[in-house]
């Protein structure tokens, strides 16, 4: 699936979009997968309060199932307006 | 119903007046409008805002079409840059028309407490060579209770 | 401030881009406008205006100045129309600048509560060769209550 | 002093504005005084409660002194915005 970042999460993890095959079943378990990684990407999962996320353009929580998902984003709270 | 995120600037002037033109059943329009605002202590060079292409529209759809379900709305417009913006220029603007003025009030402030922290907009400052990501505010999330 | 009371048509845009031109520290403008509305069953040919000529700039003013000690608020516009208009045409408009969306918002809800019920004008619709004064509506009166 | 009439006030008492000579105390004593002038007076002040007062281009109530005042003005309740 394709992993987005944006705000502060792209610019600590250094990427704004990359293709992950896992077989994660829910988002908590992808973080996991992803923070196992590497300490960038340890440090910008850190804290999962100060952290959103979509799954296929959708704001959803960390327990949401990933079943089909074809595209994953994390990101700071939003700030528009 | 109009939706438009884009880079370029917009004329508030402009659209208030398509947006108010030829409301016959319509007798109250409001507008809001967000100006990028530079704080006397933060000394503002520039904003800059990201977003999540694809995501913002449909954000940005899902909100508009709600606030018609909750109130009796003839129109709603939601205008909003991302880019560099300088202080001073125009971040964004709602528009909301309807028969009552109490309608137009509500639907618009819906609008814009639900833009602030559930449209995928993210705003960076830049002063003096410093930058940051702005932070959401508590009030901000608070204000959704409202509703 | 700014307080207009006058029988020639305004044009909302210009007013509105003038408003919020180069306001570095507001972040907020809100602004309303009232239309004269033709609702389906009235079949209204035109709307007259009457207004009580040096109390209604006063009344308008004094209404501004509260908004103004009320809420944190960057200026304030109030620009009313008399005599005759026909549907479709602007009637009225306010605006507000603020720091915060909250205060523009209130700020202008509040102007246009007062305006309804305090300010010295008055309304006559003429349908099909009939003719009538608006009466005033309960709800208006309340509406001050919030305050 | 003046005493000026709007709306439906000044279409039944068939003028905008006139000259009254009085010793009236009270905007109420005012009335009673132009109750008794005319028909068309009468059916104006028919009922308080749907008229509205100024004086000295002030909102105020029937109660209201009239010492000193210059202008006094008569109408429904108001319909602006």
């Amino acid at each position: 699936m394709d992993v987005l970042y944006f705000a502060w999460v792209r610019e600590r993890i250094g990427l704004p979009k990359e293709r992950v095959e896992t077989q994660a079943a829910t988002v908590a378990d992808l973080v996991e997968e992803l923070r196992a990684r590497e300490a960038r990407y340890a440090a910008a999962f850190a804290d999962l309060s100060a952290l959103r996320v979509a799954v296929d353009q959708k704001l959803t929580g960390f327990d949401a199932p990933l079943d089909g998902a074809r595209e994953v984003a994390f990101f700071p709270p939003m700030t528009g307006g | 119903m109009r939706i438009v995120v884009q880079q370029a600037p917009f004329d508030l002037g402009a659209e208030a007046n398509a947006f108010a033109a030829g409301r016959r059943d319509m007798g109250a329009v409001v507008t809001f409008t967000g100006i990028v605002r530079d704080l006397a202590s933060a000394d503002l060079d520039a904003m800059e805002i990201e977003h999540y292409p694809g995501m913002t529209e449909a954000a940005l759809t899902e909100i508009a079409t709600e606030a018609r379900d909750r109130w009796s709305l003839g129109d709603v417009l939601v205008i909003h840059r991302f880019g560099r913006l300088c202080p001073g220029d125009l971040i964004m603007m709602v528009a909301t028309a309807a028969p009552h003025r109490r309608d137009a009030f509500e639907a618009a402030e819906f609008l814009m407490d639900y833009l602030k922290s559930r449209a995928p907009f993210w705003k960076k400052e830049h002063s003096g060579g410093a930058s940051g990501w702005v932070a959401a505010k508590d009030e901000d999330e608070d204000a959704l209770t409202r509703w």
